[in-house]
């Protein structure tokens, strides 16, 4: 396993009001995000723990492109990573942030 | 120590407990002079549907007709691995067979599994672990999953399980491991008599409540189970 | 009580949605009354496995369970949803725990259903004394459950089937709901074929997979009561008939259960097949009984009339 | 002597001087029918009639086949002449050796063997797929001389000029007595390959799963079939164009979402192929659904070129399909073809007849589109299945995936694309283009890169001296590649800089892909070279299983009115 860690300053708080959210599975090919309302409005946090040792600049590109595209301001996402390809990686993400953007708990 | 021997050692007042294709049956006197129901698996025999069925027939009629405790003996194979028996529905005969042990334990009579052999999987489950109290005797291998088998599932070498099986107690075969989850509440001394230790666990029989969690975290062996089942009771019971 | 909007959604949805391809999460939400659900101990509380890093495998934030409190047509549940998809939903310390406790407070409250929504290759092999061990207290917990009055639905249809200890636990249930693609066995195919050799069984051929654990044919033994079509929206009907029909627990219900084995031992006991079980209980042109469609099928077992009802 | 006969093999010539001993009257310009004779005549005793026993299959062959003869072992990505290979496989060395295997497929265990053992020793094919590794370990190691990896129809047409077999052992469902063959639904290759043997002096034995009274139809006249063996078990067929709906993803989806909106519905495709990936499957899925709801019934996908796939079913019980020319059948869906005979070609019987070589021809010469799956994509545009340790062949997709320059009549499609691609030309002299698609994913199975600086197809042929490196489709033929990312139209790359971007615009996070330039792929997407979901109005969060019209193989026989009998490997009841 290997843990990879980024950290973004962002535009944008997002929006919503629930406080946490859950998108995906741990399994082969697929990951969980757990996306969390617990920054400042300003900051965007990503751990992930991936079986897929090696592909941390991907990851890094993965990250900065949703960070730039969605300002997810005020969330922190973890993520365990079964060894998704990068477009399920995308696709979780972009899900993650339409959940917590609901109101509700 | 072999069938007969324990039975010998068990009840030095005698015992009709016959064997017959495997399945143990039958009733022995107590030291106390009470009387115990003797069940169980022998000679490495797998539990299917046949077994199961005899089992519980003799729970049962027990329960109507007996008193005492219940004494289940287990030198088992797995579940039986076999078309038949799953077309037949084997989960339902085991889990019949488990359920009319922990009913009878719930119902004031006591049950003690004593593991002297093998057992593995679903006839684990149906018979020692469905009892209140499971004593191990030294010399038994319950193996819940066999290592040649995690190795192929797991694609990781003998070695590296066998080495990973130093570390912790949570996968690997054998009666300590099982005794640290909890699972075995104690372990006899097979070089005394078996009588005066099975009449010292009757008069301290612990109440029929399942400690089994509670005793895995003592141990070592499960960290978290009784912290979480305890958590999620008291959660649930907030909501009501 | 009359449905709210979020409801009438809910049904539509759950309507549209295979329970066989749902996650945990997606069929409790759409079983459940809408917005309904509690969870004890979620993701956001991160009780992972203490055991999967010794294995340098990943770990869920639920450990593939979800379990809480819940709501179905205004009365409370517990409920219990295993992920099927993570580690083939098999028990493990954690996962196991979460049940058991659910269960232990069943018992307590007497009564409050539980629906189990079962979906579980079995044991976990990387922690498989502490998963045995977890089904032997849940298997436990159940019956001291339902001697309380609780009564515990056992709901089962997902990919994982319902293998190994998990086919055990659920046969320790009051009722079972079983739709065709659930399967319900001990030994898994694979299992099989590797201990015993593929002439005993062939993993690869599904039908045979099928007829011989899957659904339809634990229907017609009357292992399971209810035969759900396979959406969301029809195990949530199951469940609500199944609370409706279950009675208390008692001694009787074993004897039942020893009558009701012991007879299918002496009717089928010689049988080869699947098909020569049903062709004994009557059904012409048996080998169709895999193609038929739900409502017919339910109208063929309803006329074989087979029922654990009170005998388990 | 004709030019087969004067390629210099001496193992011919050794026929001829054969054919001189066993028919003295004949002049020097039959040779070879009296060869042909000869062989029939040693065989004959092993027969009643054309009739011969399984047990002396192997006896038979002996008889008739003469070392170093060309031999047509039938069997393609579906079915398999198995008891004649067996046998083939059981010969007296002594007898029997040194063979060239002229077959499109290598695809039993068996037809490998036959080189291990030296009862052959030279091959020219077109697909290996699953014997695609041992395949590669073999003509690395020597044991194979390989003559070349084909395309079906071109290896179809060199049965006709330079590979003309001797003795061809071919498949079918059932004989009569005079040797008349019934091929059933999966007819396949068997026209062409007795075509090019039985009029060339060659030997055809047949291998049939039973014998009857009468066929149901002649699709074999008997006049060109000398043997029969009966086989006890019907004859193998690969479900090869089953994909289970279960396990379409959802970024498939969102791919082929891509390609309705951009492709389909941009160009008005009509007339096309389909590979068998998932991908395609996904967008014969979202027919009834997607499309459906984009107005596109009637206007899209109404003639194929294919085989019949289980998951168009539910567009064709919609109503979108109006006709289906297959190379070969698919196990379980002959009762639903044989009910939809509005759609599939069928015979008097009632029962599907493919024809692999005149559905290649359809699909070069009748179809406006191709769309398929590949392993490696280059910066080119070349794309190609093989790996370094695998050769999978090419079976029909080079046919499908090529402009065919012969083409000479017009379609809008086919008009409109040879406009985008060459707009300064006058228009009555401008060639229309086959619109050649590469659909897929970014990243394959385990993280596989869909996207390579170098495809392992060149590394292969370096290793193996070969002259051409096995390529499935040039770069210069394909029109379009569809990922998750976008939609980039090559046709509207004028320089090869512009396509290297556009190819690298749409490659994701690969290496290839975030090696882009990232101005110019902006300055493409302008243009409308490259097409993102929101260019084309979709959220790639609306990609969602519930859109599929059937999710299971469950769903498909639902579908079908229970018509559709699915093989158990593909069941969940």
């Amino acid at each position: 396993m290997e843990d990879l860690n980024f950290q973004h300053q962002v535009r944008a708080r997002a929006s919503g009001t629930r406080r946490s959210a859950v998108v995906g599975v741990v399994a082969s090919g697929n990951l969980e995000v757990l996306v969390e309302r617990a920054l400042p409005d300003a900051q965007c946090v990503v751990d992930i723990r991936t079986a897929a040792m090696g592909f941390g600049e991907i990851w890094s590109a993965v990250i900065g492109d949703f960070v730039e595209r969605y300002s997810p301001g005020g969330l922190k996402f973890s993520i365990n990573d079964g060894g998704a390809r990068p477009d399920t990686v995308s696709l979780r993400l972009a899900q993650a942030v339409r959940l917590i953007a609901e109101d509700g708990q | 120590m072999t069938l007969d021997e324990i039975l010998v050692s068990l009840f030095p007042d005698g015992h009709e407990v016959r064997k017959d294709d495997g399945v143990v049956a039958g009733t022995a006197t107590l030291r106390s002079g009470g009387r115990m129901l003797v069940i169980g698996v022998a000679d490495r025999t797998a539990l299917g549907v046949n077994e199961a069925i005899r089992l519980s027939e003799h729970v049962l009629e027990s329960i109507d007709r007996g008193s005492g405790p219940i004494l289940v003996l287990v030198d088992s194979d797995s579940q039986r691995m076999s078309k038949r028996d799953e077309l037949l529905g084997l989960n339902e005969f085991l889990a019949h067979l488990a359920k009319v042990l922990i009913h009878a334990d719930m119902n004031g009579r006591p049950t003690i599994g004593l593991l002297y052999g093998h057992s593995a999987a679903g006839a684990l489950l149906a018979t020692g672990l469905a009892t209140r109290v499971l004593v191990g005797l030294p010399g038994a291998e319950p193996a819940v999953m066999d290592l040649p088998s995690m190795a192929r599932v797991t694609k990781l070498s003998m070695e590296a399980l066998e080495e990973k099986a130093k570390s912790t107690p949570v996968f690997a075969p054998g009666l300590s491991n099982l005794e640290q989850m909890g699972a075995v509440h104690m372990i006899w001394n097979d070089a005394a008599p078996l009588a005066s230790q099975l009449e010292a666990l009757l008069a301290d029989m612990p109440a029929a409540h399942d400690r089994r969690d509670a005793l895995g975290k003592q141990r070592g062996g499960r960290p978290k189970a009784a912290d979480i089942s305890e958590r999620v009771r008291d959660l649930a019971l907030q909501v009501r | 009580m009359t449905a709210s909007l979020d409801d009438v959604a809910r049904a539509q949805r759950a309507r549209r949605t295979s329970f066989n391809e749902a996650s945990a999460r997606t069929r409790l939400e759409l079983m459940l009354d809408a917005g309904s659900l509690v969870e004890f101990i979620g993701p956001e509380q991160r009780e992972v496995s203490p055991h999967l890093r010794i294995f340098d495998l990943p770990e869920q934030f639920d450990d593939g369970i979800v379990v809480g409190h819940a709501r179905l047509e205004g009365s409370p549940v517990f409920v219990a949803a295993q992920e099927g998809r993570f580690m083939g939903g098999a028990f493990g310390e954690v996962h196991g725990a979460k049940l058991t406790g659910l269960l232990r407070a069943a018992r307590e409250i007497g009564s409050i259903p539980v629906l189990i929504l079962f979906d579980t290759g079995g044991v976990r092999l990387q922690e498989a004394n502490a998963g045995e061990l977890a089904i032997a207290e849940i298997m436990r917990a159940v019956m001291e459950a339902r001697t309380a009055g609780a009564k515990v639905i056992g709901l089962i249809g997902g990919r994982s089937g319902c293998y190994g200890g998990g086919g055990l636990i659920a046969g320790c249930c009051s009722a079972l709901a079983v739709s065709e693609p659930g399967r319900i066995a001990v030994s898994g195919p694979e299992v099989i074929e590797t201990n015993r050799g593929v002439e005993e069984f062939d993993s690869r051929d599904r039908a045979l997979v099928w007829r011989t654990m899957g659904g339809k044919h634990r229907r017609l033994l009357g292992a399971a009561d209810v035969f759900a079509d396979d959406t969301v929206q029809d195990f949530r009907e199951a469940a609500l008939e199944l609370i409706g029909l279950v009675g208390a627990f008692g001694p009787d219900r074993l004897k039942a259960e020893h009558e009701r084995l012991a007879g299918r031992l002496r009717r089928f006991g010689t049988c080869k097949d699947a098909v020569d079980i049903w062709t004994a209980e009557g059904v012409a042109d048996a080998e169709t009984v895999p193609d038929l469609p739900a409502d017919r099928f339910i109208a063929l077992a309803d006329r074989i009339g087979r029922t654990s009802r009170d005998a388990r | 002597m004709n030019l087969i006969e004067t390629t210099g093999s001496h193992h011919g010539l050794e026929r001829d001087d054969e054919a001189r001993r066993g028919a003295k009257a004949m002049t020097s310009w039959q040779n070879n029918r009296g060869a042909r004779d000869a062989r029939i005549a040693a065989g004959a005793g092993l027969a009643h009639g054309k009739v011969v026993q399984a047990r002396d299959a192997t006896r038979l062959l002996e008889a008739v086949i003469r070392p170093g003869d060309r031999v047509c072992l039938e069997g393609d990505n579906q079915k398999q002449a198995d008891l004649l290979s067996r046998a083939l496989l059981a010969v007296d060395l002594s007898r029997v050796n040194d063979l060239h295997m002229v077959q499109s497929g290598v695809v039993l265990p068996e037809h490998l063997d036959l080189f291990d053992r030296g009862v052959a020793k030279k091959l020219d094919y077109a697909y290996s797929g699953p014997q695609s590794a041992r395949i590669a370990r073999m003509l690395f190691g020597g044991k194979i001389e390989l003559g070349a990896v084909h395309t079906y129809l071109e290896l179809f047409a060199r049965y006709f000029i330079d590979l003309t077999p001797h003795v061809a052992l071919i498949a079918a469902v059932s004989a009569d007595r005079d040797g008349n063959l019934y091929t059933g639904p999966n007819t396949e290759d068997t026209p062409t390959v007795v075509e090019a043997t039985a009029f060339k002096d060659g030997v055809v034995i047949a291998q049939v799963n039973e014998i009857v009274e009468q066929v149901p139809r002649v699709d074999i006249p008997a006049d060109r079939v000398h043997f029969i063996v009966k086989s006890d078990k019907p004859f193998f067929v690969e479900p090869l164009f089953t994909r289970d709906p279960a396990a379409i993803t959802e970024g498939q989806i969102l791919t082929a979402m891509l390609a309705i909106k951009g492709i389909y519905a941009h160009y008005g495709v009509q007339r096309l192929n389909h590979g068998i990936g998932f991908s395609t499957a996904a967008i014969e899925l979202l027919l009834p659904t997607f499309a459906e709801r984009l107005g596109l019934k009637g206007r899209i996908a109404t003639h194929f070129a294919l085989n019949p796939h289980p998951a168009l079913i539910p567009a064709i019980e919609s109503g979108w399909v109006r006709q289906i020319h297959s190379f070969g059948s698919e196990v379980g869906m002959d009762d639903y073809i044989r009910a939809r005979s509005d759609v599939y070609f069928t015979g008097p019987d009632g029962s599907l007849r493919s024809n692999r070589a005149f559905c290649q021809t359809a699909g070069l010469y009748a179809c406006d589109m191709f769309i398929g799956s590949t392993l490696q994509i280059d910066l080119a545009g070349n794309s190609s299945t093989v790996t370094t340790s695998r050769i999978a062949g090419f079976g029909g997709a080079p046919n499908m995936g090529a402009d065919a320059r012969g083409r000479r009549h017009p379609s809008e499609p086919w008009l409109k694309a040879g406009a985008e691609a060459d707009p300064d030309s006058p228009a009555a002299l401008r060639r229309g283009r086959k619109l050649v698609v590469q659909i897929g994913e970014t990243f394959g199975d385990k993280n596989v890169p869909l996207f390579v600086e170098r495809l392992d197809a060149i590394e292969l042929a370096e290793k193996l001296k070969l002259e051409l490196a096995p390529v499935m489709i040039y770069g210069d033929d394909v029109t379009h590649i569809v990922t998750e990312e976008g939609v980039a139209n090559l046709l509207l790359c004028r320089t090869a800089q512009e396509r290297e971007q556009a190819i690298r615009g749409v490659a994701g996070y690969t290496d290839v892909g975030r090696r882009r330039d990232r101005a110019m792929v902006a300055q493409l997407r302008e243009r409308g070279v490259i097409r993102r979901p929101e260019d084309l109005g979709i959220n790639p969060l609306d990609a969602d299983r519930s859109l599929l019209a059937a999710r299971s193989i469950k769903d498909l026989v639902r579908w079908s009115g229970g018509l559709y009998a699915p093989p158990s490997k593909f069941r969940n009841w």
